[in-house]
């Protein structure tokens, strides 16, 4: 396993600039998560236009992995319906266990961090974001920002 | 090399020294998690399947005779490692977690009550942490915390005001796994006694890497891990005075530890027969008895030595290094060979994967200390961490690995500086 | 040899087998208490020291990844071996007697309460009656005892009267350290869970000896230990139903089993990390792991086949001694390869002993099943136990040796006759 | 290690035809010790004649090396004085312990059990008698039985 499979120059640079970051002024849906092992927090943060995610931004605090993963899948879902962002995240987490999944075109950034999988240890940083975003989806109604650890 | 200590040929009895990682020589920096292991505890391990495999106690057939004098004679050293009065009083367990649990148990349910107090520090693994709230919570009790101040020291003047009458059980680590800091624990343990406090002290740190003697100390309660000593997985050791144990209920139910078993009723074997219950860990018992002749032959004093210089030698160099934030004491005389550290804009995770690497191996987390990061306003922290085997060039290729790290998170070093 | 089994091969495989006793090659017969070891299973151990010790979980290193692998791939093969629905209901534990006091500490204490009844068995181990006679005096519970017949069966009629709405816990051994008796623990099961008890089966003498499948079985916990199972010493299982696990307090508290540590509380991980506090026996795991996988390849219905049919070769042999008398059942199908007895005019310490000179290794004393020796009301008993290495000419061997024994005490067997 | 060096002749004669077996009508010592480990038990009465031993005798069950140092004991303190019982049972314990120690002449029968020092298990089989004695001479004021356990 090379290190170069795991820090991508799209990475780093996701990393060093990341897309989205930032709470917005008004947000439908607030979710945090957090691995309490890791130290890693992300919050996410939708605003929502009917079934379609208009906006999607994050804010937190990780390893280089755990934030570009959020910051690419800020990117990638902005102007997805639920259905889509629903598929999309399990073609990700497919991808994250190994599976040979194709992922649609515009969507190629999101390659980058197919080399997480061969660094089991670092597959939970790459979904923290995602984990965060479902649990705030399946919580839409709770009207509150809401949490979830994992580890 | 250094004060005649002869690191190469040490060396030459860890087989697992010669390993390659990603085609490099394994540099091993993460004793502190567990050490590595000479041959002689792996022929310890053959040497018992392949000649005298037996249960212990009361087997009266020549192999069971043998093991139980190996299992015996096992204890006894251990007893003299740390200069126990007797080796009754070590009890062999898995881990110093569970030495502490043990205690929690057949201790403390018993002697601390409602409104009770534990004194523990801020600094303390979570295995000297977990099961002090867990019992406070169960007995009403209250933990209370010593503080840590910004060197990584104890702020031991807060001891008068947190040490009273109601304080049951101080439980304090000799050595931080974090800092590194050597903490005064003689001291503490006369000042908890003055107010007729017991005192537990994790050595899980210490004894593994310098002169730890008990009697000296005074302390009630010591707890170490066999694993971070040389010694194989799955054997760990309580020390506890005599009159304690004497006093304590048992802690698990089960074979070994009776006296006579009635159907409502039963009656217990003396220490420390009373708290091994069931089958004990036999051979990694008598392995860890060849790790501990393999550090007296070392000596403990030379062993101690060798990692104050090497501490020294990467404090120096740490010291060196734009960005990076070291946490605990910047004297080597006053801390174990325990360092860790943080950088601007590489997270600990990306330092730790990237030295794998080259083959480095240390560790990043919270190292099973929440409150301490938080205290310190870090999620994780960077650590190496050093034992009899390591060099001066494994100090190197850490810098040399920690470079790396910055270079190829080069802008994120720059925008964080 | 029989049923296709080579016994001789297997023989190969256990290099501790070719010790001389005494001048004379040992005779193993004390499995029950612990097993021989394989050579695959020592190798599996040197492997580990050599090549990827390290400690488990969250290491960011090429040996802890490979050391967590191989912990957790150990835990999917012991799943496996006990078609266990998941690994995560798999705990490592030090040994039988830990998994049992798991189960008292951590789901006993809420579980359990006053007037609540648990019920054993007269036939079970101390590991598996002193910590419920501790539960229930902890907790003001009644301990309840189903009785053993003159044959060494459990009386199960009694069963309808003892069990009862207030039944929290049944827990009964699968098979007899003793008796070799095979409890119908399937059908207790049942009878349990109609009244809404939990039932824990003592797996000790079982699942290193025949298939065992915890589903079929539908208990609610399960416990063993690795060194019974050409395991290494250090290792047993706990085995628990999901939803059980989930729903448990934790044990000891420590580094591993936390998900969130603050001052004042904590959160825990799920299981089986919650269960598993501090560093675990990493090395003996795996081993165990390879224990299992040696098992497989012997087969376990062959394992089964073979003692069976050795147990039938030594209970005719037995069976003609004059003044022997044996416990336990007399058919080979309803029992395990555990042959207890006594003989007349000779202390079963003194037929171990005379053994013992022969380099025949087998067990004298109370097994630790006092109240089932009051039972039967004898002090103590010889134990003579096989495993897929034994063979006829061992049995041969400890028959030659009884009547020596008796030569020995000439006078007192003929006084006694 | 032989086992002959264990059960002598004299050893097993002992324990086949035991000597001074049995309660006697009165005692002013009794005292029962047991070794649940083994399941051991021994009966030791004493009939006091001022400070001598005037009667020592026993009963139980045990294995042949418990039984036979019982029967030896009670042959050999016959008529002995309470320090001289002392000084013997301490002589008796170190060649237990595998001490090089010169008994007295009429007590070689003991000298059979000399060989139990190379059993380290059945030491306390030798053990118990004298034990159970001496913790009944240590009560003698108890005025009633006194039992001891041991292991
Ligand atoms: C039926 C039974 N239960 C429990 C145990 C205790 O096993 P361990 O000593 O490995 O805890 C044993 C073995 O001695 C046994 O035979
Ligand atoms: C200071 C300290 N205490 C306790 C422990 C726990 O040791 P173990 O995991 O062997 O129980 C450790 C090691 O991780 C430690 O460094």
């Amino acid at each position: 396993m090379q290190l170069n499979d795991l820090y991508k120059d799209i990475i780093l640079d996701h990393y060093e600039s990341p897309h989205n970051r930032g709470r917005p002024p008004h947000a439908d849906i607030e979710a945090e998560g957090s691995n309490p092992l890791c130290g890693d927090d992300v919050e996410v943060y939708v605003v929502l236009d009917g079934e379609r995610l208009k906006e999607v931004r994050f804010d937190g605090a990780g390893c280089a992995i755990s934030l570009a993963a959020a910051s690419m899948m800020s990117e990638v879902l902005e102007g997805k319906t639920k259905d889509e962002v629903k598929e999309i995240g399990d073609l990700f987490k497919a991808m994250m266990h190994g599976e040979d999944v194709a992922l649609p075109e515009e969507m190629e950034d999101l390659e980058a961090l197919k080399g997480v999988a061969h660094f089991p240890l670092r597959v939970k940083c790459a979904l923290l974001a995602w984990t965060t975003l479902e649990h705030g989806l399946a919580n839409q109604d709770a009207g509150r920002r809401v949490s979830i650890e994992v580890d | 090399m250094q004060n005649g200590f002869d690191v190469q040929a040490v060396r030459q009895d860890f087989p697992i020294l010669d390993v390659q990682v990603h085609g490099k020589p394994l540099v091993y920096l993460d004793s502190a998690a567990t050490s590595q292991k000479p041959q002689a505890v792996i022929d310890s391990l053959v040497d018992y399947y392949t000649r005298y495999n037996a249960n212990v106690h009361r087997g009266i057939y020549t192999l069971s005779e043998q093991a139980t004098a190996a299992y015996e004679d096992a204890r006894a050293k251990v007893a003299r490692f740390i200069n126990a009065p007797s080796p009754e009083c070590i009890i062999f367990v898995r881990n110093t977690t569970e030495a502490i649990n043990l205690v929690r148990f057949a201790w403390g349910f018993d002697n601390v009550g409602a409104n009770d107090e534990i004194l523990i520090s801020e600094m303390e693994h979570h295995s000297n942490l977990v099961p002090w709230q867990l019992l406070a919570q169960d007995r009403g009790a209250e933990l209370r915390y010593l503080r840590v101040n910004n060197e990584g020291r104890l702020m031991l003047d807060g001891l008068d005001v947190l040490i009273t009458e109601r304080t049951r059980l101080i439980a304090v680590s000799h050595v931080s796994n974090v800092l590194g800091t050597i903490n005064p624990v003689k001291g503490i343990v006369k000042r908890g006694h003055k107010f007729g406090s017991l005192v537990l002290v994790d050595a899980a740190q210490s004894v593994p890497h310098m002169p730890v003697d008990v009697q000296e100390m005074d302390c009630d309660f010591l707890a170490f891990s066999g694993h971070k000593m040389m010694g194989p997985t799955g054997v760990g050791v309580l020390y506890a005075k005599p009159h304690l144990l004497e006093a304590m209920r048992p802690f698990m139910g089960g074979g070994s530890m009776i006296r006579k078993v009635m159907l409502s009723e039963s009656t217990w074997a003396d220490a420390p027969q009373k708290f091994e219950a069931g089958t004990p860990n036999i051979a990694d018992v008598i392995a860890l008895g060849a790790a501990v002749d393999y550090l007296n032959e070392l000596g403990m004093d030379d062993v101690r030595e060798h990692e104050l210089s090497l501490t020294q030698y990467a404090l120096d160099a740490l010291r060196e290094v734009t960005g990076l934030r070291m946490f605990g004491p910047w004297e080597p005389q006053t801390r174990g060979g325990v360092v860790s550290f943080v950088l601007d804009g590489v997270h600990p995770h990306d330092i730790a994967q990237i030295l794998d690497s080259e083959a480095i191996a240390i560790r990043a987390g919270h190292h099973c200390c929440q409150p301490l990061m938080r205290r310190y306003n870090v999620a994780a922290t960077a650590r190496a961490s050093f034992y009899a085997y390591n060099t001066e060039e494994e100090v190197d290729a850490l810098i040399d690995g920690i470079h790396k790290a910055q270079r190829v998170f080069g802008h994120a070093v720059e925008r964080s500086l």
